[in-house]
């Protein structure tokens, strides 16, 4: 019998340029899982909600996954709001565990859920400080930042601005820009006012990210961009160049040094899709799917009580390290009744009691038309 | 000689209400034709039929031999008919020189700056009003701009609806003998009238429309003796 | 001096002259057809997908490529105006309305459908700015925008004014039953609105995508401004939606220059917002739009 | 298909619905009684969410509020507050033609929106208001409790039908009526048309605010996207149009069947074959756009016209057109 | 008042006596249209007062001008299209209690009594005007003439001191003209209405009008009885076009 892995995403709406590749993140982990031996006793089937990155359409899309569709367990949202809202009004009330691999809001980590909402990205806090560490240690000390003004945005800037300070370092701008307006000049004329060396760009490369990098550049305001995981992005290379990011560097979340997890995961990612295994989040949502369905088959069946108690089983030390699709080998393990540790490209995945992770930060950079790993922080 | 328009057995109203039934109507080339009655008779749904602008449910419209009923409103002027309606008949925001060349862009006049003059000196009010937005006349210079602006294209066949409502006796005279006027040029008129006595002097022969059906139709000044049609239609028996 | 010219004043005509050509259209939308047309956005990101289409399969300079998106927008809408609006013309107007709200759903996700939904380039990289004297610091683009917008003004000009049908789409605009009265072929002064309309939106799109990338939000994204900017000059006055159209572009980049203090007059977070407060204070104080009497 | 799951899926449409149902009813009262054209419901909407859920969320230093207020003072103090929000609009654009009323709400809409975005202070800016309770909570645990809230919502979509049905039938909406066809005539024959139009928007606007208001609780959780006009104004106006404006029974028949269309037809397209799976969304996104061309055309004055109420005691009411 | 540099009406100064009907006439575009649209408050005069039984009303609102009694018909119908015939008529009934929302909502009884008195009088009025068969019609698909007749019908629901009738002639079947004349003089003797009317058709301004004032290019030419002003030289040239269509201008 097939097995149903339910997946909210935002498709259509505001983040819908995002979505393609994490669509074929979601897709490739379930075909890996299919590959690797089918889910329980069937195949994998994915069902995707289509949570318009907004609450009424990610409650409306969750109903129906739990409802209707009857999965037993939740990929995603992705923005931190949809996931909130659908984790509040439906999946924790019906005792549906819901993994968001991206969401980073604050508020999420003393949510009464009941151990239902978990995710794969540190609460913005922690990047923001990780970033912190990066810039300084490129002897960066004056800064001027902008970011979008969103869940993701407003969290990493806040805490990157504290941070950045308290070390010492010097904001000489601290603003939020709107999304999806043509023009930022006026904006990055502003930014340009106290001398700063970097601009340090919280937002989403095809958002304002991208826009903002180009227009900085071709006004002669700024030559060196520091961004998070929404720049670091094959977009940001297509729209800017790769010759004008060369002193520019990102953070975003990665997996430990010594597994290689993430370059492997790309390497059959583009392999399979030809391109956008460098996309931000795809990793983080290939493992959220490929964690859900390591909870379904550690729970031995869709009984949504198992999900959470599993979920922490397969995602936790100690056990055997499982990577990024070693299906085949997960399954035989559980079989067996071994303990697994899933340790993903995006990260390793030790949730603490609210659901969080605390994750490893990678320092990149644009090397050809792609980004290079350079470094990792924890 | 056969008539220029022929109205046979036309029943018609709006979305599927009959509201006129089996009307009659013989308009021949270079008459005037009038048509009096109550209000609400069913007057100018007869006009606007042959304009096409109800639906029509059953009977013919003939126009120089050629079958109408059915043929888009706007086909109908290049053919020669030319219609003033009643009520919402200028374009508010269009200078009243711009209302008049409105009338010549689907039948071009043979001479346009003849035509315009013409007009013009029919209407000599609206000279000093050409470059005014339509809109803002009162409503006796409103019926002149409409009228002058189906004159522009000189038509064949004209269909009047109320147009001398609403004008001040000068006019009201002026329109009529006009509309002898235009008769002399060839054009043959169909008009509406609630100034029906003056009307009907005029007119060559007139329909009385009652109830949405033929009434009685004889000749202008048949009519005008007839005692029970000036009191039911005319007034009472006022001598005009 | 010269940054307040170089990095609010240029990018505000461009930004302007972008929603002034898709103003225009819904502009006229409204005055022949009375009703707000909510997928005129979505029109500018048709013609920006069929001039990439162009770009990628021809190998053209995207405005080179332009007329290819142009006929693109134009056939669309006018098939969506036989297809779905034309059989509403009979009812109120916001039936039509509402329909359009449809449409742009429709053209939205059949762009997904067919372009996917990642962000496209029309060129790589950053472009160089034009410079002079060291001083004057303009995107190249930028002066391409104000050339056409400044061309595209009095052609229309010349159009409403002085061509029969120019004149025929007043009428109709004012009174389309008595237009058909008077034996103009309404539906042949619609096609020319949507032909103008839909021309203007497929050059807005393509300018919008030059300047920063093409993604199926393109043209949603800037329809409230352009709304605002066709109310601002009047609304069914395509001179003035043009004139409203660069106001809102201007008043966005300006209203964040330091006029007063050094800091930006309002937050640069509130752009979008000053536009709108500048339309319902417009409203309030000339309901009847920037340009008094008629400048259709 | 489990059929526990189905009612619930069920309950969870229908509190939506209801949602819809009174924000459709509040417009019903502006455009299909009044002729105002109010394209800025989003702001209302909003304004009534972020009111109840301040007063009624738990404390937060995040923004401002958190008095755990009952959520019934709650939803009263929204239907205020948006009434209030709705007063000042109309004394600012009342007068406004309807096609510059509606860009001027917009215009205000998003305007709100802007502010409930960049206040952080106020509203906690992106990031929105969690642990927004329900009425009756603790009284049943889990997905249950959903059924008491349908019944809570559904409840006062009843009570604001009844109102408004009360409010149509009556002079005052017969003079609204006349209002809406004919200004000036209106005032010739001694009507305040300003006064009238005035009182139109503040109620329609109160009940978008409470029904704002109730879309809160239900999520629990209130961010900025709330206020998305695609979502809630232009939905609604198709709701309103595709079940007939100027009809109470009307707008709720069309807040069900457009949220219908709107919902189920991800549960379609989620059945296409897996190569469409990518694409659904956007075929969902396409099919709706269709259906509400379909409605649109195929019920030209709505599911359920206009009708007038009648006179009550106009007896030989039935002998039309003579 | 002006409009742009064209004054409309200049420099008028007239009285309109109680209890009389007093006729407006003059060429197109006099003004007389206008004076009516200052005196009902549409339009607000550049300079100058309006007087209504003494009271200064020159900045009054129109609603408010027909609460003190005033009432006027649109030379262009304005009928309120999507309501029926009665309902138009209703609606213009003194229905206070009932316009009130609070009212309609939870206190119905109180405005019953009302709203069948303004229905009983809604309907003698519709048998006055020969509309009693199309009462339930939509008044938008009224004809013209009907539509004219229920602007008559809405300023007598009025019950009004002063009503002003703009050509309420024009398009009238002139039967049923002859019988509104007669219930106009009706009302007047019997109830004291005060009318003041504009019309074309100066047989009908001969039967009703005991005074009639002439306006030419905004400006009041003359006033005297319908005799003497149709004698007038003045007033046969610019009103009745002394020498064949020298009018105007
Ligand atoms: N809104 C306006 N703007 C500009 N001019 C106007 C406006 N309204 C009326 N006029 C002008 O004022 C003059 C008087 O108009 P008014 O309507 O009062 O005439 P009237 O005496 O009622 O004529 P009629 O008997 O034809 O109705 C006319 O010349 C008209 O063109
Ligand atoms: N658009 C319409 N829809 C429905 N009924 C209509 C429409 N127009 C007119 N009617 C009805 O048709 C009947 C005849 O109208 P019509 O306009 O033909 O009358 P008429 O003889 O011209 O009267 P008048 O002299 O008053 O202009 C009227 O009872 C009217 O109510
Ligand atoms: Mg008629
Ligand atoms: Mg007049």
């Amino acid at each position: 019998e097939d097995v149903k892995v339910g997946a909210l995403m935002d498709v259509t709406g505001p983040l819908a340029s995002f979505i393609p590749p994490l669509m074929n993140a979601a897709n490739f982990a379930i075909k890996h899982v299919n590959d690797g031996g089918g889910l329980l006793t069937g195949k994998a089937v994915l069902v995707v909600g289509d949570s318009q990155a907004a609450s009424q359409p990610a409650v409306d899309a969750a109903n129906k996954l739990v409802n209707v569709e009857n999965v037993p367990i939740i990929m995603g949202a992705l923005a931190s709001g949809s996931t909130i809202a659908a984790a509040t009004a439906v999946t924790i009330p019906a005792g549906v565990v819901q993994i968001s691999p991206t969401a980073t809001s604050p508020s999420m980590t003393d949510m009464k859920d009941g151990d239902h909402l978990f995710r794969l990205v540190p609460s913005d806090n922690y990047q923001g400080e990780v970033l912190t560490k990066i810039v300084l240690a490129e002897g960066i000390k004056k800064v001027a930042i902008t970011y979008v003004n969103n869940d993701y945005g407003v969290g990493i800037a806040t805490t990157f601005n504290e941070a950045f300070k308290k070390a010492g370092g010097e904001v000489t701008a601290f603003e939020k820009h709107e999304d999806k307006k043509n023009s930022y000049r006026s904006e990055i004329a502003t930014l340009s006012k106290g001398k700063p060396e970097a601009l340090v760009v919280i937002a989403y490369a095809s958002g304002s990210g991208s826009k903002i990098v180009k227009q900085a550049i071709e006004g002669g305001f700024f030559s060196r961009f520091i961004g998070t995981d929404g720049l670091r992005d094959d977009q940001l290379i297509k729209e800017v160049g790769a010759d004008a990011l060369k002193d520019s560097f990102f953070s975003a979340p990665t997996s430990p040094d010594k597994n290689d997890a993430s370059a492997k995961l790309h390497e059959m990612f583009n392999a399979e899709y030809k391109e956008g295994a460098d996309k931000p989040f795809v990793d983080q949502t290939y493992d959220a799917t490929f964690l859900a369905a390591l909870a379904v088959e550690k729970a031995g069946s869709t009984d949504r009580t198992k999900m959470s108690q599993a979920l922490r089983d397969v995602a936790s030390a100690p056990g055997e390290v499982i990577g990024p699709g070693e299906w085949a080998k997960a399954k035989e393990l559980i079989k067996a009744g071994k303990d697994i540790n899933y340790e993903g490209a995006g990260g390793s995945y030790e949730f603490d009691a609210n659901g969080d992770v605390t994750g490893y930060i990678g320092k990149f950079v644009v090397d050809g038309e792609t980004y290079k790993q350079i470094a990792i922080f924890q | 000689m056969s008539p220029l328009l022929a109205i046979d057995g036309l029943t018609a109203g709006y979305g599927g209400l009959p509201i006129i039934d089996n009307i009659n109507l013989l308009v021949a080339q270079k008459e005037i034709i009038v048509v009096i009655g109550p209000n609400g008779a069913g007057k100018s749904t007869v006009l606007k039929s042959v304009f096409a602008l109800t639906s029509i449910l059953s009977g013919s419209i003939r126009f120089a031999d050629q079958e109408i009923a059915g043929i888009a409103t706007q086909k109908l002027v290049p053919m020669g008919i030319c219609a003033v309606p009643q009520t919402r008949n200028i374009f508010p925001s269009l200078t009243v020189r711009e209302n008049l060349d409105i009338g010549t862009y689907a039948a071009p006049p043979r001479n346009r700056a003849q035509v315009e003059e013409g007009v013009l000196t029919l209407f000599p009010d609206l000279k000093q009003k050409l470059d005014q937005p339509a809109g803002e006349l009162s409503g006796g210079q409103r019926q002149m701009v409409t009228l002058g602006r189906a004159l522009m294209s000189e038509p064949k066949l004209l269909l009047l609806d109320e147009p001398t409502a609403g004008l001040s006796p000068a006019y009201l005279e002026r329109i009529f003998d006009l509309i002898l006027a235009i008769r002399q040029t060839g054009i043959t008129i169909l008009m509406v009238e609630q100034n029906a006595r003056q009307a009907l002097s005029i007119a060559d022969r007139a329909y009385v429309l009652v109830n949405g059906r033929n009434f009685a139709s004889d000749t202008g000044a048949n009519l005008l003796a007839n005692d029970e049609i000036r009191r039911s239609f005319l007034g009472g028996s006022r001598p005009s | 001096m010269m940054e307040f010219i170089n990095f609010y004043l240029i990018p505000g005509l461009a930004l302007g002259s972008i929603y002034a050509l898709g103003a225009i259209g819904i502009s006229m939308i409204f005055g022949i057809l009375r009703f707000a047309h909510f997928a005129h956005g979505d029109v500018m990101t048709l013609g920006a997908y069929g001039t990439l289409t162009a770009v990628w399969t021809l190998g053209l300079h995207p405005l080179l490529a332009l007329p290819v998106g142009i006929v693109f927008a134009v056939l669309s809408v006018l098939a969506v105006d036989k297809v779905f609006y034309k059989p509403l013309r009979e009812l109120p107007t916001i039936y039509t309305v509402i329909a359009s709200f449809g449409v742009a759903l429709i053209f939205r996700s059949l762009i997904q459908l067919v372009w996917g939904s990642q962000n496209e380039v029309f060129i790589r990289g950053v472009q160089k700015p034009v410079v002079l004297f060291d001083l004057l610091r303009v995107s190249l683009l930028h002066l391409e925008a104000i050339a056409i917008i400044v061309g595209v003004a009095i052609a229309l000009h010349y159009f409403l004014s002085r061509t029969q049908t120019g004149r025929s789409m007043r009428a109709v605009s004012d009174n389309a039953e008595l237009a058909r009265v008077a034996g103009l072929d309404t539906e042949k002064v619609v096609r020319a609105t949507w032909i103008i309309g839909g021309s203007l939106a497929a050059i807005a799109g393509v300018l919008a995508g030059l300047d920063t990338n093409i993604q199926p939000n393109l043209g949603w994204n800037l329809i409230l401004p352009m709304f605002a900017a066709a109310i601002l000059g009047g609304i069914g006055k395509p001179m003035g939606a043009l004139l409203g159209g660069m106001v809102i572009g201007l008043v966005e980049e300006l209203s964040s220059y330091p006029w007063l203090t050094d800091e930006p007059l309002i937050n640069p977070s509130y752009k979008t917002a000053t536009a709108f407060l500048m339309m319902v204070i417009l409203l309030i104080f000339r309901p009847q739009g920037l340009l008094k009497g008629r400048l259709f | 298909m489990d059929p526990v799951g189905l009612l619930f899926f069920l309950v969870g449409f229908l509190i939506m619905a209801g949602i819809y149902a009174i924000l459709c009813l509040a417009l019903n009262v502006q455009w299909g009684y009044g002729g105002l054209f109010n394209a800025g419901i989003a702001g209302f909407f909003a304004v009534g969410a972020y009111t109840s859920a301040l007063l009624t969320a738990a404390p937060a230093p995040t923004h401002l509020g958190g008095f755990e207020l009952p959520v019934l003072v709650g939803i009263i103090a929204a239907a205020v507050t948006a009434g209030l929000t709705g007063w000042a609009v109309a004394k600012i654009c009342i007068r406004l033609k309807s096609d510059y009323l509606a860009m001027a709400s917009i215009g205000i809409a998003e305007i709100l929106r802007m502010v409930i975005v960049n206040e952080d202070w106020l509203t906690n800016g992106s990031l929105g208001i969690t642990n927004i309770p329900r009425p009756f909570d603790g009284l049943l645990q889990g997905r249950e409790a959903d059924i008491l809230f349908l019944a809570f919502v559904w409840v006062i979509v009843a009570i604001v039908y009844l109102v408004c049905n009360r409010l149509y039938d009556s002079p005052w909406g017969r003079t609204l009526r006349a209002v809406r066809d004919n200004e000036d005539a209106a005032r010739a024959v001694g009507k305040d048309v300003d006064s009238f139009r005035l009182q139109t928007f503040v109620i329609g606007a109160a009940l978008m605010g409470v029904a704002g208001a109730l879309s809160a609780h239900y999520f629990r959780f209130l961010s900025p996207e709330a206020t998305e006009p695609l979502l809630i104004t232009f939905l609604v106006w198709v709701m309103l149009m595709a079940g007939g404006s100027g009809n109470n029974k009307g707008a709720i028949i069309g807040a069900l069947s457009v949220w219908a269309i709107w919902s189920l037809t991800e549960i379609v397209t989620n059945r296409l074959p897996a190569e469409f799976a990518t694409r659904s969304s956007y075929i969902r996104m396409l099919l709706i756009g269709l259906l509400l061309q379909f409605v649109l055309q195929k019920y030209r004055s709505g599911l359920l016209p206009e009708r007038s109420p009648g006179i009550a005691f106009d007896k030989d009411k039935d002998k039309t057109h003579g | 008042m002006r409009f742009g540099g064209l004054a409309a009406v200049d420099d008028v100064s007239f009285a309109i006596g109680k209890g009389i009907i007093t006729g407006l006439i003059g060429p197109n575009g006099a003004g007389k249209t206008t004076l009516f649209n200052i005196i009902a408050g549409r339009l607000f005069p550049t300079s100058g007062r309006v007087l209504l039984e003494g009271d200064d009303i020159t900045r009054l609102p129109p609603h408010e001008r027909s609460h003190k009694g005033l009432a006027r018909t649109f030379q262009i119908p304005h009928e309120f299209g999507a309501l029926t015939v009665l309902e138009n008529l209703m609606v213009a009934g003194d229905t206070s209690r009932g316009e009130n929302a609070f009212n309609a909502v939870l206190r119905r009884g109180l405005f019953l009594r009302e709203e069948r008195a303004v229905y009983e009088r809604a309907r003698d009025t519709l048998d006055f005007l020969e509309l009693s068969h199309v009462k339930s019609e939509k008044a938008g698909n009224l004809s013209g003439g009907q539509k004219k007749l229920l602007e008559l019908g809405r300023s007598l629901m009025r019950e009004p001191r002063l009503i002003l009738l703009d050509e309420i002639g024009a398009g009238i079947n002139r039967t049923l003209l002859g019988k509104i004349a007669e219930k106009i003089k009706r009302l007047n003797e019997e109830r004291g209405f005060t009318f003041c009317l504009i019309e074309h058709d100066l047989d009908y301004v001969s039967k009703l009008c005991s005074d009639v004032i002439v306006m030419a290019q905004g400006k009041v030419l003359t006033r005297g009885t319908i005799d003497e002003v149709r004698h007038d030289e003045r007033v046969i040239e610019a009103y009745f076009g002394g020498g064949k269509y020298e009018v105007g201008t």
